[in-house]
């Protein structure tokens, strides 16, 4: 058995890029005390409308602005359910994923009607030829830029400050002078753009183009891998990493010989049986934010 | 495009050919059926109306029965993997009507006809090419899953190689999925990093991982040649057409429970090998070997003749293949 | 300006016109007019739900009225939201806490100023030091709010409302939580400010600090302003009347005790009680709690002890939060149990509820040995309980009969069902009894704070529990409402059940007591028959000065 | 413009509301029916009506709401105690898999004893799959939300694993399983259509899940549970233990969802047997308030959509996600109307007149 641990860990960070932006843009939401069950649908229309628009274009960074864009849309979206309507947020986030992939396979299907549409220019890999750095620059930004940006911003300024109390207690926030209705929204947009970016990574730099699908629940594991880190940054890119260096893992055992006795489906089974574990490990009992799934609307 | 259903357009009188599909037509298989179905319509053959996406037994027995007794279809076709006691029950209920299915169980009396792809003579041609071209000996190949339709080409695949290359290694990965083409791609990453320098992208997403290693890659069900000009040397082809002519000819005369099988294999035109691109620039191969060129055409004519026949086997490939034990 | 009112506001401050708020059908605020000159104390009365926390939120921005213009410095304001009210000066401590528990005092106290940039911790962090110096109240910064006792909140909230400089300070029921040391500090502070030239609204149900601290004081019935007076000059009874409705001799008579002692209404608004207590409450029990000794009062006759701790220790993390408890509650006794907030009074009741396990030492109720018994059994021995976390024995959204069957579910089942008749029939026989202002289908989220503790009351007492261990069982309720809670306590005690009182109120503590029993760090560190628990007394033992 | 509670709900409300849900729905899919090319008028009418318009249509109805009965419900139990059970779509699988396992393996057994034991090896494999996350969760505290989440896409590995491996197909080799025997196939509940006693099943575990919820200690200890904790443990019900149990018998219904849909539909097990079932409970028992009378209303509306929408896409040639993209927006649609019943809108606080003197 020879397992090629450099092109391992190139591979978990190119597998883990997706997983960081959405789940860092996620974290945000929940810290405002919404649970974006949205992430999938949003990051599935990032990904159709990035698609469509580099494809329209002919530029991946036309995609990636429109992809942004989209996100910001969904989120005021998901905002005007949980937020403005103060309806429930697991049937609003499940029924807006349910929307937004049925509008985005819908306009596929009309727009190329079974075809397999690619992209003429797509966002390279830095540093090819490398095993570890050969990354998009989007996997650069997203571990040595989003992540601590969003570190320190929820750490160390205001604006962290008011999702926290937002979060936590919407009644302290309001009477603190913090409005609890544009924290959410801005909370919403923002962390739909960072879903809708980790999407577009996968059609405008990993594959250049746009299959049904093409998220496969990933939106679902960013969710889980948010609770999994209580809504910390480090412990959710922590969490991305051994979700995704699992799958990195498996896909390199499954074509080593030493594992064909090894069921593939049971590999193929690892990254979630590894957040599993490293919950149970590691995890005691978690405190959700105090106005979680909460609607919040004064007398 | 669609319609209310109603109006007439003065081809009234061509027989009504219903497609019936289990996944979105985006999924190349279901896909290929349709491609074929609709150039019939193009070509003023038949009339053609389709539904997909009826992913669970009931849905398609619900659809099919709903086809049946309202739309007066003169034959339906579509695939029947999921739901196979659901298309054949419907099928007993309306004797009149031919049905053609994608399937891997046999034909039943009088009305139930199936077919299947068969590429394993096109899937063994690109292996003699993938053999030829590799420098490692080292070919991956990442499939859906280890259905027999999979693994048949899978097979054949192998044994191309064995052909030009008896000293190469295949690695086989499944993504247990029919979409996911991110999880397609890592896949084959990280068959590059164990060492492969073809490809064989029996699902979408491959190519693009071929294309960032600078290595040749076989395509998959139409030709994707495009996609990389530089790197896709080649791709199998199913064509639906022939079998389809064989259900308007029952849609026009009376139904058979027939195997349409035959009328995919490449004897009939039913599969190819899609223009071997000669131009390919990749970090390993420069163009193809003419030599290698002339004894896959030499196969070729000797499997259109009759001369050779590819072996099927449909037993699930290991993961990692020593050619010279096949 | 209604009747009573004084000329001395020049130029107010603030001024109400005309509020107007409706729930529903419910007219929360009518026509409420109301002002506040610079350097004046108003303090504003009113039964529970009367309406006053909702006019002070109006105030705030945190309640849109219907109707009615809020005017700061004769200039009308379209407040909408706490950002306005604070952008004009505003500052408000809300009747209940809002703070967020996960975060520091600083960084609470400094909320609602920070922008949205970097924050500077150190130089924030100087800064509440700084206020809370101001303010007089000592408090760790660093602490997170959800480790502090809800005393400690309290006085959070007032730091917070202070932090910037405001012109005017809406304070509800702020002293509710308070030990009479904070008070003090916090009147102190009230008093400071007045000079400041602050114009002061204080909400309080305790006629003694509204003499007190205020110079005017107003009444609120039913959402309307129905008094407007001078402190100074005020009858107490005057202000009971306008409070409830009735005239001044009915509410006398309606406050009076069956034994009609002379200060017991006094004693029922929390007035000054006189040291020598009456014969009501006085026992003149040894100081020796040796169970068997029966020891005579006017209520009842003591007798066999009901509860009974015995070197009772809790410790979590390492640290002890009681050691070695050892004390005795006998039938027909009160014993009061005194302490400064944080010194051990919430886990003891805990650990009798049940929902804090015991570390060494036994615990019985009724001679049965229940110490590591669950909730269920407990209650099967006959205890009751009456928290101060009214919410935390609650469940908000269900309705009041099913909070009431809620620790007897099986009694009203029949063949497996719950039997709804017999249900309502409790409750409506719980809400007859008890005087709760609800209906047996409301749901207890609905209730005023008051209403909610005539529902616990109501399902602890159903029970006739041997011993009743309650909690600040008066916290924020209207002299009507804390009067009928004595007085059930009272009779409970004649009926032959022990009660154990823990109050921070320690008017409460010594009007109702047979002895006191003084906490401190989690030990016992003195105990005295009523008689003896002089405040001065209380106040050297709670303080710690009894410890060796 | 705001939005202002109301004193009490007019009657007239709720159907108003569902009525205003449902034309606003017609109104915004207007434009993608046109862009499909189809007349939307035509296409409402099937989407709505002409599954209730025929016996026919109607026993379809019910089919395709009988999975959803016994995710939905699952749900709305586990919910309801304040267990947030996501994996009702891995139960539903694991369901699955025990009921075929007896169903293949005991092939000669006779109707009365094969179906009994059918569901049960079900209920078994719902609840062996629930296990494992509540336990955690009663243990050591860790969050239901990930591990039944996680363990979706685990289920259905497993699922494809057997019929991968051990359980592939011996006749055609496809991946799906044998035909289970003859004694498992759930007989028809009403003569002529395709209702199975599935939906029979579904119905009497509504009712009775309906009662404990509703008119017993249990259901009110549930309640109590899972809307204040705290408040419940204080008042002596073990909420633990509660939920635990509650967490079971959730993963077993929904297992009792994949045994019916083994037995009276598919008769063998496919890696598709389940349309994401599990998922949509969680719409059906959070739209349906938790309790089960709104379950069963919300899974016949689905059921309604579903085969409404099958029947746009087949009779007037649109892509068959007009019908996913309809029923989000009637889900959206209704959930912002019944808002509209707690509250009403008010533009602008009336007078705010008096102003200064
Ligand atoms: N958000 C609300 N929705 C409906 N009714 C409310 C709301 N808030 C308050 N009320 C009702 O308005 C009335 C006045 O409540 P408010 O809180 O102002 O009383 P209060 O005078 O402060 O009483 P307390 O002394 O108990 O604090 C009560 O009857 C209460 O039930
Ligand atoms: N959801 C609600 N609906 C209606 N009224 C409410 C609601 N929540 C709170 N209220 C009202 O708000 C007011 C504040 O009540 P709360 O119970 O918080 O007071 P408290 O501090 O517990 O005690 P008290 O009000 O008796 O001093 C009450 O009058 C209550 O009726
Ligand atoms: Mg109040
Ligand atoms: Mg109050």
């Amino acid at each position: 058995m020879s397992i090629n641990l450099l092109a391992l860990i190139g591979a978990m960070l190119t597998i883990a890029t997706p997983l960081v932006w959405a789940g860092i843009g996620e974290l945000i939401t929940e810290r405002s005390g919404v649970l974006n069950l949205s992430i999938e649908g949003t990051m599935y229309l990032g990904a159709f409308i990035g698609f469509l628009a580099a494809a329209r274009s002919g530029s991946p960074w036309v995609g990636l602005l429109a992809a942004v864009v989209s996100g910001v849309v969904a989120g005021a979206l998901m905002a005007f359910f949980v937020v403005t309507l103060g309806l429930n947020q697991h049937v609003s986030g499940l029924g807006l994923t349910l929307l937004l992939i049925a509008i985005c396979e819908f306009t596929f299907r009309l727009l190329y009607a079974g075809d397999r549409p690619t992209l003429d220019d797509k966002f390279a890999v830095l540093f090819r030829g490398t095993d570890v750095l050969a990354q998009h620059w989007l996997t650069y930004v997203g571990f040595l830029v989003l992540a601590p940006v969003t570190w320190w911003v929820l750490r160390s300024t205001g604006l962290g400050m008011r999702l926290h109390a937002v979060g936590e207690s919407f009644e302290a926030a309001d009477v603190a002078g913090i409005s609890v209705t544009a924290t959410r929204y801005v909370a919403l947009m923002v962390g739909s753009a960072l879903m809708a970016i980790g999407g577009a990574f996968l059609t405008l730099a990993v594959l250049g183009s746009f299959t049904l699908d093409i998220v496969s629940g990933r939106g679902w594991v960013c969710i889980a891998l948010v609770i999994f880190a209580r809504w910390r940054v480090w412990p959710a890119v922590l969490g991305a990493l051994i979700f995704a260096g699992m799958d990195a893992l498996q896909l390199q055992l499954a074509i080593t010989s030493a594992f064909d006795a090894v069921p593939g489906e049971l590999m193929l089974a690892l990254p979630y049986l590894a957040v599993i574990a490293a919950l149970a490990i590691g995890g005691r009992t978690v405190r959700y934010p105090g106005s979680y799934l909460k609607a919040y609307r004064r007398a | 495009g669609g319609s209310t259903g109603e109006e007439a357009d003065g081809s009234e009188d061509l027989p009504l050919i219903y497609g019936v599909y289990a996944t979105p037509l985006e999924e190349p298989w279901d896909g290929a059926i349709h491609a074929a179905l609709q150039s019939a319509a193009d070509d003023g053959e038949i009339r053609y109306k389709h539904v997909d996406d009826l992913s669970t037994s009931d849905a398609m027995e619900r659809g099919l029965r709903d086809i049946a007794s309202n739309e007066e279809p003169d034959a339906i076709i579509g695939d029947a993997f999921a739901a196979e006691e659901a298309v054949r029950k419907v099928a007993a209920e309306f004797p009149d009507i031919p049905f053609a299915f994608g399937s891997g169980e046999d034909p039943v009396e009088p009305n139930m006809s199936v077919f299947d792809n068969w590429l394993q003579d096109p899937a063994y041609l690109a292996g003699m090419l993938a053999g030829g071209l590799t420098e490692s000996d080292t070919i991956g190949i990442v499939g859906a899953m280890p259905i027999p339709e999979v693994n048949r080409i899978v097979n054949a695949f192998v044994l191309g190689v064995k052909e030009t290359n008896p000293q190469a290694t295949v690695k086989v990965s499944f993504i247990n999925s029919f979409f996911d083409p991110a999880a397609a791609k890592q896949a084959a990453q990280a068959h590059v990093s164990a060492g492969a320098d073809v490809l064989f992208a029996e699902r979408d997403g491959v190519i693009a991982a071929a294309e960032e290693a600078d290595i040749p890659v076989v395509g998959m069900m139409v030709d994707q040649e495009e996609e990389a000009p530089d790197h896709v040397v080649t791709s199998l082809i199913w064509h639906m057409r022939p079998t389809v002519d064989a259900v308007i000819e029952q849609a026009t005369g009376e139904p058979q429970a027939v195997d349409l099988g035959e009328f995919s294999f490449m004897k009939v035109g039913g599969s190819e090998l899609a223009e071997i691109n000669t131009d390919i620039a990749t970090s390993t191969a420069d163009g193809v070997p003419e030599d290698l060129v002339t004894k896959v055409e030499e196969k070729q004519a000797a499997i259109m003749d009759g001369s050779f026949t590819t072996p099927v086997d449909e037993s699930a490939p290991a993961s990692s293949i020593d050619v010279s034990k096949k | 300006m209604t009747g009573g009112a004084t000329d001395t506001v020049a130029r107010p401050l603030l001024e109400l016109t005309g509020i107007t708020k409706r729930y529903g059908d419910l007219l929360a605020n009518d026509d409420v007019s109301l002002r506040v000159a610079p350097g004046e104390v108003v303090a504003m009365l009113g039964e529970n739900g009367a309406g006053k926390s909702t006019l002070m939120k109006v105030v705030y921005g945190l309640v849109r009225p219907d109707a009615g213009t809020v005017a700061v410095d004769g200039r009308p304001l379209d407040i909408s939201s706490p950002k306005d009210a604070m952008a004009a000066g505003i500052g408000m401590v809300t009747q209940e806490f809002s703070l967020v528990e996960t975060m520091t005092v600083t960084d609470n106290v400094a909320l609602s100023g920070t922008g949205l940039g970097r924050v500077d911790r150190a130089e924030t962090r100087r800064r509440v030091v700084e206020a809370m110096e101001r303010v007089g109240v000592s408090l760790d910064p660093d602490r997170l709010v959800g480790s502090l006792s809800i005393g400690e909140r309290q006085r959070v909230e007032i730091v917070k409302a202070l932090f910037h400089d405001c012109r005017v300070v809406i304070l509800d029921e702020p002293t509710a939580v308070l030990t009479p040391q904070d008070v003090r500090a916090l009147f102190e502070t009230v008093r400071r400010l007045r000079t400041a030239g602050l114009g002061i609204l204080v909400v309080s149900h305790k006629l003694r600090e509204v003499a007190e601290i205020s110079d005017r004081v107003v009444v609120l019935r039913r959402g309307r302003l129905v008094g407007d007076r001078v402190t100074a000059t005020v009858r107490d009874e005057e202000l009971a009347a306008l409070m409830m409705g009735g005239s001044t001799d009915e509410v006398a008579a309606a406050t009076a005790t069956p034994a009609a002692e002379p200060s017991e209404l006094e004693a029922a608004v929390g007035m000054e009680v006189p040291t020598d207590q009456p014969a009501a409450s006085a026992t003149t029990t040894a100081a020796s709690p040796t169970p068997g000794t029966t020891t005579g009062t006017t209520t009842g006759t003591t007798g066999e002890p009901v509860l009974r701790l015995t070197g009772l220790t809790v410790s979590r993390g390492g640290r002890d939060l009681l050691s070695g408890i050892d004390l005795a509650v006998r039938a027909g006794e009160i014993v009061g149990l005194a302490g400064v907030s944080g010194n051990g009074q919430t886990e003891l009741v805990e650990v009798l509820s049940g929902t804090l396990p015991v570390t060494s030492g036994t615990l019985e109720v009724d001679g049965q040995d229940v110490t590591s018994a669950d909730v269920g059994r407990r209650l099967a021995a006959g205890l009751g309980r009456l928290t101060e976390d009214r919410r935390g024995s609650v469940v908000p959204q269900m309705s009041v009969e099913q909070n009431l069957v809620l620790e007897d579910l099986p009694a009203y089942t029949r063949r497996g069902l719950l039997d709804r008749k017999a249900v309502r029939a409790h409750a409506e026989a719980m809400i007859e009894r008890f005087d709760i202002r609800a209906r047996p289908a409301d749901a207890v989220a609905t209730l005023s704070g008051g209403n909610m503790q005539k529902v616990l009351l109501a399902r602890a007492l159903a029970r006739r529990p041997r011993v009743l261990v309650v909690a600040q069982p008066t916290r924020g309720l209207d002299i009507g409402a804390y009067r009928y809670v004595h007085q059930q306590l009272d009779e409970l005690r004649t009926e032959g059940a022990g009660v154990l009182l823990v109050s921070e109120d320690l008017d409460e503590l010594r009007a109702l007591s047979d002895r006191v029993v003084v906490l401190f760090r989690g030990e016992v560190v003195g105990e005295m028959p009523v008689a003896e628990a002089s405040p001065d007394r209380l106040g050297v033992l709670m303080a710690g000065g009894g410890s060796s | 413009m705001k939005f202002v509670l109301r004193g009490h709900e007019p009657r007239w409300l709720a159907p108003v509301a569902v009525l205003v849900a449902v034309l606003v729905t017609l109104a915004l899919t207007a434009v993608p029916i046109r862009l499909a090319g189809a007349a939307p008028l035509a296409a409402y009418e099937r989407y709505l009506v002409t599954p209730l318009t025929s016996t026919s249509g109607l026993h379809e109805v019910l089919l395709t709401a009988t999975p959803l009965l016994f995710t939905g419900i699952a749900v709305a139990i586990a919910f309801r105690a304040g267990y947030w059970n996501i994996g009702a779509e891995g139960q539903f699988l694991l369901g699955a898999i025990g009921t075929t396992w007896v169903g293949t393996t005991f092939t000669d057994l006779p109707a009365p004893v094969a179906l009994p034991l059918g569901f049960l090896a079900g209920a078994a494999g719902g609840l062996l799959w629930a296990v494992v996350p509540a336990w955690l969760k009663r243990r050591a505290g860790i969050d239901e939300v990930v591990t039944t989440l996680l363990l979706n896409p685990v289920a259905l590995l497993v699922v494809q694993g057997l019929l991968n491996g051990p359980w592939r197909n011996s006749s055609s080799g496809f991946t799906d399983s044998d035909r289970l025997g003859s004694g498992f196939d759930l007989p028809a509940l009403i003569p002529d259509s395709r209702v199975h006693w599935g939906f029979g099943v579904a119905v009497v575990v509504i009712v009775v899940a309906g009662v404990v919820l509703a008119r017993t200690a249990t259901g009110v200890r549930i309640k109590a549970a899972g809307q204040a904790p705290r408040a419940a443990e204080f008042s002596g019900v073990d909420v633990g233990r509660l939920q635990w149990r509650c967490a079971l018998v959730s993963g077993a219904i929904a297992g009792l969802g994949g045994a019916s849909q083994v037995m009276g539909v598919q008769h063998q097990l496919t890696a598709g047997i389940s349309d994401g079932y599990g998922y949509t409970g969680v719409i059906v028992a959070t739209l349906g308030g938790l309790g089960a009378i709104g379950v069963v209303l919300v899974a016949l509306l689905l059921g309604d959509i579903s085969v409404g929408a099958q029947n746009v896409s087949l009779v007037l040639q649109v892509p068959a996600q007009l019908g996913a993209m309809f029923s989000a927006l009637l889900l959206l649609a209704v959930l912002s109307a019944m808002s509209w019943r707690r509250y009403r809108l008010q533009w602008r606080p009336r007078s705010r007149s008096g102003g200064s003197r």
